[in-house]
């Protein structure tokens, strides 16, 4: 008989299974429900370029509707049915949690790469070994924009709505850090939030006479105050958190487009609207051609780069990958792979922070984020005490054509 | 009734030594469907005692399965409790809470008792947000720990789980057809079909509920706990309105009044999404049809199951013909 | 003003809360059934709204074919499962509860059928009249032109189903097949009809509400669930045995809301709507306008 | 002479502002059965109904000499005081024993936890064997393990008043217990209120005129809510009032 | 110009309710089905009026076969049920059930006519217009059934034990109010009755059937009076 090589779970002579769970269906899906395909776009343009070591690289995708029962039930089914290589891409705080701890990644080796969400406490390598989160961490989000607003609107009147949950709490921990105080601040509960909660948020903001206000919520909380603050003709400096400053979203939650000029926003990626930036032009490339041109927003912008970075974390695993060499290939070289984010990764072998930074920027009339003063500047700070330090933009070039090559 | 009694337990017995034995043959993400199929069966169970045998419609008995999950949790966490002392203590607390729904829930009837439990079940999970110590929406972990070291190396911990689950939800239906079949069950069913009857029979109809809800409450308590015990985490959308939902459905494919059928109704619910993938699978298509398939498949199967078989599968009769 | 300002805050949601409660009131009054499937066959309807408004660029043409719609699409639903169902079950704890999960079940079938053909991005669309808060000198109050609107729907769909109900013959055959099919029969109900009639009525009134909610909701596949919940809600604070009584706790609701979340706490969005519940219930057990029941021996 | 079983004094009943019953006074003695006629809405039932704390009333009751509170539903039994409706009233899904076993509730000993771990054997059996007496005592052992919405009407009547019996009560209130009877059925109805009369008294609301006249000892008669007349069997049929309120010319007939 | 039942053969399940039934009702006719509990006469009526299917046989009323026909439409063609039991609809007020009666009929002025008809004839009802007839006693609803139907001016009415928990002054009535209907419009009555002596005293014909099965038909008085029938089925 022919001699047949070992394989790890997942990789075949010609390919390699990577899965996903995220919601497709219920409240939690609109925009995250582009993410697989962004992916899958990427994929297959790297599999018509020669794949991953030749192998081509296939997503299974699996529905978790945002819930951690189904999350943990279809994460069982990509290990222990579809057996896939890794995890990818997996979305939520909570489900992450439940998906670490209840299918046991840690112990089964089981790598769980980039995943999609702010919580810091993922970076704990020893309590999460195999999960790798790559967002900034939202204390980090919040940190910086604390830092921001005290060097640029000291003295003004300050308001915060945020989502009365461990989001919102990481967000006031990372505002205290900060020495930032609010003269108003408004929780909601997540998935609570409605037209008239918006009018009862703005009038709370109104009657503090708050002239600065940070939104940390997801998009429709975002999109319900600002849409209520034009119907009460409530004008202040708004400051959007990244969770929900997407302005696809936010248009087509019925934003007017006034209210949304001149707010500000944080974001680790340049603006899916920056068809200067090559990254976006790369990926708002493959998008026409592989995703049938879906709108080209953040979510799809963040699985451009998530898949990006997996092909890179694969190739960095070897010709033969394994799940250990591929987490060891992460932790020695993320650092240097190649991505959209001005922010390097941060892997070790005793970390497991990813991004770290966070550039500031302003909504123009047509919706897209801009860096103040036309030029990225980097701030970095991390989820502890550590300062907020401003760096000078640097990523690595992206390599010809979008492909990896390292 | 002596010999029936006995034959019960016996049977039970047989089902827990073959479920055991299944435990070790079959393949690991069946184990883990087994300790899911443990936790419906108990969920359904609540139903079946309130619904099929009270008369009392809940759409909130996923509400109660939180109690019970962070009850669990929190004696686990803070007392370092045994699993079973916290299992049971999830059933004590959502049975006295369940207790003062159902002195409120006596009062009510059918749609106006299926609109405060369905309230009760978008608004209580999301308390959990409110203090501090319920860990919010990111939750609190639940972790029971690896299986004992004499059960060998190769024990996994879906095993693990579904020994426990399996072993909880065989004690708990035994003990619930034993209710179920007393006089207890019996003055549920007279007070559910004809309550001035019932009334004039000596049955105080107001404690008779709240007895009801009680126990069933408990039930849900412990499917709590079971189920945070899978998901090693207790957080509040582990109890959406869908859970609930699920539950109610699983309890009216096995016919509502029969807790053999409770089996065969929580088997259809772990079953469906799996045959819904499938079947979406075979067919394919665009994004947003694949997307939207299962739940598709889903919805299709439940509908015309229930129109099929809106009192239950026969089987579920035989089953219970036997048992009285 | 902050007391007028919370108030205006509540009528504007309670509204909404409203319309929804009176199609699921409207449902229930005609045929004995909490049509969960409700959410799903408006937002079916407010898709085919949204179409003709993203062709036309014409809400008050939109309106109109979403409300007919939305009555074919009610109509529908009783003549292809509901009638069948209720030929299979006739009696017991199951016939109680077979109509939830079937009309649970159609929720889920309507929305996954929605996503397939729309997909689950959100779609949105502008609201025929201004959302800008009416303006007295310099202050803008949280009640708009377009909250007026949808209150004034409110009252007509109200006023004109109850006269329906109260006072016409059609309105009276519906309450007696809803209540006892067959001796409606042997009266004379032509109880198919007069049922089909009934689920047409609530799925027009269940587009108006989609269509009107949207804009200030943004339209997906899910968008309504939460309003589906509230609606019940508020019809069962009401009484679900009257469509004032939906109107009204529908505003009870909503008003309610409005000053726990104003006066308590924010984020106390979920429990309020159960507490809120719960008061008027241990009040009233059979909601604010309902009936006692009748004698039992 | 000791003080009667049961007696009413001043009962009235309102529903808004109509006077179901008013000062109404009834009085019931051992062994003794008594007759309630009237036409219909008199306020039969609705005398039943506010014994059975159904709907509330005014008025003194007497239990063996004894004042008492107006009782509420579920303490008639443990009064010793048993009833019929005027429908059938029983369970449909249940069995026959089932249904008989839920009257005798009041025997039933033992806790929740017994009949959780399966112990409450001994209660059962005891349960059990009262209903199995009660059911000879209407003939009706043999269908013991049918379903009741499968039997025939006369039949369910029957399992209704061994329903009542199983309790073993002193007063026993029959609503209409021939109600849509054949002649062969009357008859056995007949003749087992006699027999049953030596256990137990009993007031009875009916309108066959026979059965009435041929059980009772005394008959009150109720016309809108009054006592329009009461005495013998014989008395009453040849009141004019009675006649005129009730009977029509076609008593004679009857 | 009658009702004609050939064969008529109608099952439970396993059980033959009614079983090769054939017999003939005449115009103006009034005629009373006897037979003990479970002969069938229920079951008999609601295969006339639609609410049950027969599985053989053939009925025609007029000449007309009036079977797999909606309840709602035989209405239509006047004929009307008064089932046993709860025939009203508790829910609704008195007013509200007796106008059931008259909804669909096109002569609105003669519904009015009829309406006072029967709140002379029970002027109980009329006493308890807006009570909601779930608090009506037995015997009330009772009356408030035959009225609703009656205000339909039925040509064929089939009437399941209007005795049923009536006082013996109201039956007395009731009878006399038929034998007059029967005069005044020509109305075809089929009666159904325990009562057999009561019954028979009216009908001009008796039919009398037992487990499902014709035993005999024939004018009432000679029934009464046959000796052999008296003991079997007659009761008295
Ligand atoms: N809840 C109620 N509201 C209003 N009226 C009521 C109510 N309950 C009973 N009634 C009226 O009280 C009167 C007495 O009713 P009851 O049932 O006692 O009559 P009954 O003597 O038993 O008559 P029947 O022989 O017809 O059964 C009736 O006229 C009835 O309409
Ligand atoms: N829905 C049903 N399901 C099954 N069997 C039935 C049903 N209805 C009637 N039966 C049976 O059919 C037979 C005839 O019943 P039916 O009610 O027609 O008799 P009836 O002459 O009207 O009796 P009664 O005098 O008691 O009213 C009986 O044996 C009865 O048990
Ligand atoms: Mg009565
Ligand atoms: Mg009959």
């Amino acid at each position: 008989q022919a001699f047949s090589p070992h394989y790890e779970v997942g990789v075949s002579a010609s390919t390699i299974k990577l899965g996903i769970t995220i919601p497709l269906t219920g409240s939690a899906a609109p925009g995250y429900n582009k993410v697989p395909a962004a992916m899958s776009a990427y994929f297959n343009y790297v599999n018509d370029n020669g794949g991953v070591n030749g192998r081509k690289i296939s997503l299974v995708v699996k529905d978790d509707a945002y819930l951690p029962t189904l999350a943990v039930a279809k994460t069982n089914d990509l290990v222990l049915k579809d057996k896939v290589f890794a995890v990818v891409g997996a979305l939520g705080t909570a489900n992450n949690k439940a998906v670490a701890s209840s299918v046991n990644l840690g112990r089964r080796g089981i790598p769980s790469l980039f995943i999609n969400t702010g919580y810091s406490g993922f970076a704990d390598k020893a309590k999460y070994p195999t999960t790798y989160p790559l967002l900034p961490s939202y204390i980090v989000e919040a940190k910086i924009m604390g830092q921001y607003i005290k060097d640029n609107y000291a003295g003004k009147k300050l308001g915060l709505i945020y989502q009365d949950d461990d989001f919102g709490s990481d967000a006031q921990a990372g505002f205290k850090a900060a020495g930032v105080k609010f003269d108003v601040s408004v929780p909601y509960a997540s998935g609570s939030q409605s037209a008239a909660s918006g009018a009862a948020w703005v009038g709370k903001l109104k009657a503090a006479g708050a002239e600065v206000v940070v939104v940390f919520g997801v998009s429709s909380a975002t999109g319900v105050a600002l849409a209520a603050s034009a119907a009460l003709s409530y004008k202040a400096q708004w400051i959007l958190g990244s969770v929900g400053g997407d302005a696809t979203t936010l248009k087509a939650l019925g934003v007017p487009a006034a209210i949304l000029t001149g707010a500000q926003g944080a974001s680790f990626l340049p603006s899916p609207g920056d068809a200067t930036d090559e990254y976006i032009k790369q990926f708002q490339d493959i998008n026409t051609k592989y995703n049938a041109g879906a709108v080209f927003d953040n979510n799809v912008l963040i699985a451009m780069n998530t898949a990006m970075l997996t092909v890179q974390a694969l190739r960095a695993a070897g010709s033969n990958p394994t799940r250990a060499g591929l987490m060891a290939a992460l932790e020695s070289k993320g650092g240097s792979f190649a991505s959209a984010s001005f922010s390097p990764i941060l892997y070790s072998s005793s970390s497991h922070v990813g991004y770290t930074g966070y550039w500031i920027g302003k909504y123009n009339s047509s919706g897209v984020m801009l860096p103040d003063g036309g030029k990225y500047t980097l701030y970095t700070t991390d989820s502890g005490a550590g300062a907020v330090n401003t760096v000078a933009s640097k990523r690595p070039a992206m390599p010809a054509k979008g492909l990896p090559n390292n | 009734m002596h010999k029936s009694r006995s034959i019960r337990l016996l049977v039970f017995i047989v089902i827990a030594l073959a479920a055991f034995f299944l435990s070790n043959v079959v393949d690991e993400l069946r184990v883990f469907q087994g300790a899911s199929l443990s936790v419906y069966i108990v969920a359904i169970a609540s139903i079946v005692l309130l619904t099929g045998y009270s008369g009392q419609i809940s759409l909130g008995h996923g509400a109660l399965m939180a109690i019970g999950g962070y009850s669990a949790v929190l004696a686990h966490n803070h007392w370092k409790v045994s699993i079973p002392i916290s299992f049971a203590i999830a059933i004590v607390s959502t049975a006295f809470f369940g207790s003062i729904l159902g002195w409120a829930a006596a009062r009510l009837k059918g749609p106006y008792l299926a609109g405060t439990t369905l309230a009760l079940a978008v608004g209580l999970p999301s308390l959990a947000n409110q203090f501090s110590v319920l860990g919010g929406e990111q939750g609190l972990a639940f972790d029971v720990g690896a299986p004992p070291k004499s059960l060998g190396s190769d024990f996994t911990q879906y095993k693990w789980y579904f020994w426990i689950c399996a072993l909880a939800a065989l004690i708990i239906v035994w003990i619930t057809q034993n209710i179920l079949t007393s006089r207890y069950g019996r003055q549920w069913r007279a007070m559910r079909s004809a309550p001035i009857s019932a009334s004039l029979s000596g049955i105080h109809i107001g404690r008779s509920k709240v007895l009801a809800f009680t126990i069933s409450s408990g039930i849900a308590g412990l499917a709590g706990a079971m189920l945070v015990m899978t998901l090693n985490l207790v957080t509040p959308s582990a109890f959406p309105l869908s859970l609930s939902f699920a539950i109610v459905t699983g309890a009216v494919l096995a016919g509502v009044t029969n807790l053999g059928g409770g089996v065969i109704g929580a088997l259809v619910l772990v079953a469906i999404p799996d045959i819904a993938d499938l079947l979406a699978g075979k067919m394919g298509g665009a994004e947003k049809i694949s997307a939207n398939l299962p739940g598709f498949i889903t919805s299709l199967i439940l509908i015309v199951t229930v129109l099929l078989l809106p009192n239950g599968p026969k089987l579920s009769k035989l089953v219970s013909h036997k048992t009285k | 003003m902050r007391l007028f300002s919370t108030l205006l805050i509540g009528l504007s949601s309670g509204a909404i809360y409203s319309l929804m409660a009176l199609a699921l009131v409207l449902v229930w009054r005609s045929t004995r059934v909490v049509n969960f499937a409700q959410a799903g066959q408006a937002i079916a309807s407010t898709y085919i709204g949204y179409l003709v408004i993203s062709r036309t660029d014409n809400y008050w043409l939109a309106l109109p074919v979403a409300l007919v719609a939305g009555a074919l699409i009610g109509a529908l639903v009783d003549v292809a499962l509901i009638r069948t169902l209720n030929k299979r079950v006739k009696s017991g704890p199951a016939a109680e509860m077979a109509p939830v999960i079937v009309t649970l079940g159609l929720l889920g079938l309507i929305r996954s059928t929605v996503g397939m053909i729309w997909g689950g991005d959100l779609k949105a669309y502008k609201a025929p009249v201004t959302n800008h808060g009416f303006t007295f000198g310099t202050t803008t109050i949280p009640f708009s032109p377009y909250n007026l609107l949808i209150v004034i729907t409110a009252v007509i769909v109200m006023a004109v189903f109850s006269i329906i109900f109260q006072k016409t013959n059609l309105g009276l055959s519906l309450r007696a097949a809803a209540f006892q099919p067959e001796i409606a029969r042997l009266a004379g109900v032509r109880v198919d009809l007069v049922r089909t009639i009934g689920w047409a009525f609530a799925g027009g009134a269940g587009a108006v509400a989609g269509v009107l909610v949207t804009p200030s909701n943004s339209l997906s596949p899910n968008s309504l669930d939460l309003l589906l919940v509230l609606g019940f809600v508020g019809a069962v604070i009401g009484g679900l045995e009257s469509l004032l009584g939906a109107a009204i706790g529908g505003v009870v609701l909503g008003i309610g809301l409005a000053f726990i979340l104003e006066y308590v706490s924010t984020s106390l969005a979920f429990p309020s709507a159960f507490i809120v519940l719960i008061l008027v219930l241990l009040i009233k057990p059979s909601g604010i306008l309902g009936k006692k029941g009748g004698r039992g021996a | 002479m000791s003080a009667p079983l049961l007696s009413i004094n001043g009962l009235g009943v309102h529903f808004g502002g109509l006077a179901a019953l008013s000062d109404v006074d009834i009085e019931l003695n051992k062994n003794e059965v008594v007759g309630l006629i009237g036409p219909n809405g008199a306020g039969k039932t609705t005398l039943f109904n506010a014994l059975s704390g159904l709907v509330s009333c005014e008025g003194n009751l007497e239990l063996e000499g004894k004042s008492h509170e107006w009782p509420q539903p579920n303490e008639l039994v443990d009064l010793g005081i048993s009833r019929t409706l005027q429908g059938v009233g029983l369970f449909p899904d249940m069995t026959v024993l089932e249904n008989v076993m839920i009257g005798a509730t009041k025997f039933a000993t033992g806790g929740l936890i017994r009949s959780a771990l399966g112990l409450d054997i001994r209660t059962e059996k005891v349960l059990r064997s009262l209903a199995m007496d009660a059911l000879a005592k209407v003939s009706c052992t043999g269908i013991a393990d049918r379903k009741v919405d499968s039997l025939p009407y006369p039949t369910t009547k029957r399992i209704a008043i061994a329903r009542a019996l199983v309790s073993d009560p002193k007063i026993l209130l029959l609503d209409e217990p021939a109600g849509g009877l054949g002649a062969e059925d009357i008859e056995w109805m007949n003749s087992f209120i006699d027999v049953i009369s030596n256990r137990c008294s009993i007031l009875l609301v009916e309108h066959h005129m026979d059965v009435v006249m041929s059980v009772c000892d005394r008959i009150y008669v109720l016309n809108f809510g009054k006592l329009i007349a009461s005495g013998t069997p014989e008395h009453v049929r040849n009141n004019p009032d009675v006649i005129e309120a009730y009977l029509g010319s076609s008593a004679g007939k009857q | 110009m009658s009702l004609i039942i050939e064969n008529l053969t109608v099952r439970h399940g396993a059980i033959t309710a009614i079983d090769s039934l054939s017999f003939r009702v005449n115009e103006r006719e009034l005629a009373a089905v006897i037979g003990a509990n479970g002969a069938g006469k229920t079951t008999l009526l609601r295969t006339l009026s639609g609410l049950n299917e027969p599985i053989g046989g053939s009925v025609t009323w007029h000449g007309e076969s009036i079977l797999h026909t909606k309840p709602e439409d035989l209405v239509r063609r006047g004929i009307l049920h008064v089932s046993d039991g709860k025939t009203v609809i508790p829910e609704l007020s008195v007013k509200e059930n007796l106008a059931l009666g008259g909804l669909w009929r096109k002569d609105k002025k003669d519904v009015v006519v009829a309406t006072d008809e029967v709140i002379d004839l029970f002027p109980r009802l009329g006493e308890r217009l807006t009570q909601s007839a779930d608090t009506l006693s037995g015997g009330e609803r009772q009356m408030l059934a035959i009225g609703r139907a009656l205000i339909s001016r039925p040509k064929l009415l089939l009437l399941d034990e209007p005795s049923l928990g009536l006082a013996p002054l109201i039956i007395d009535q009731i009878f006399q109010t038929l034998d007059s209907l029967r005069h005044k419009l020509g109305l075809t009555v089929v009666l159904v009755e325990q009562n057999a002596m009561s019954a028979l005293g009216i009908a001009d014909t008796g039919i009398i059937i037992n487990l499902g099965k014709l035993v005999t038909v024939g004018k009432s008085n000679d029934l009464k009076s046959d000796p052999n029938l008296r003991a079997a089925y007659l009761g008295y």
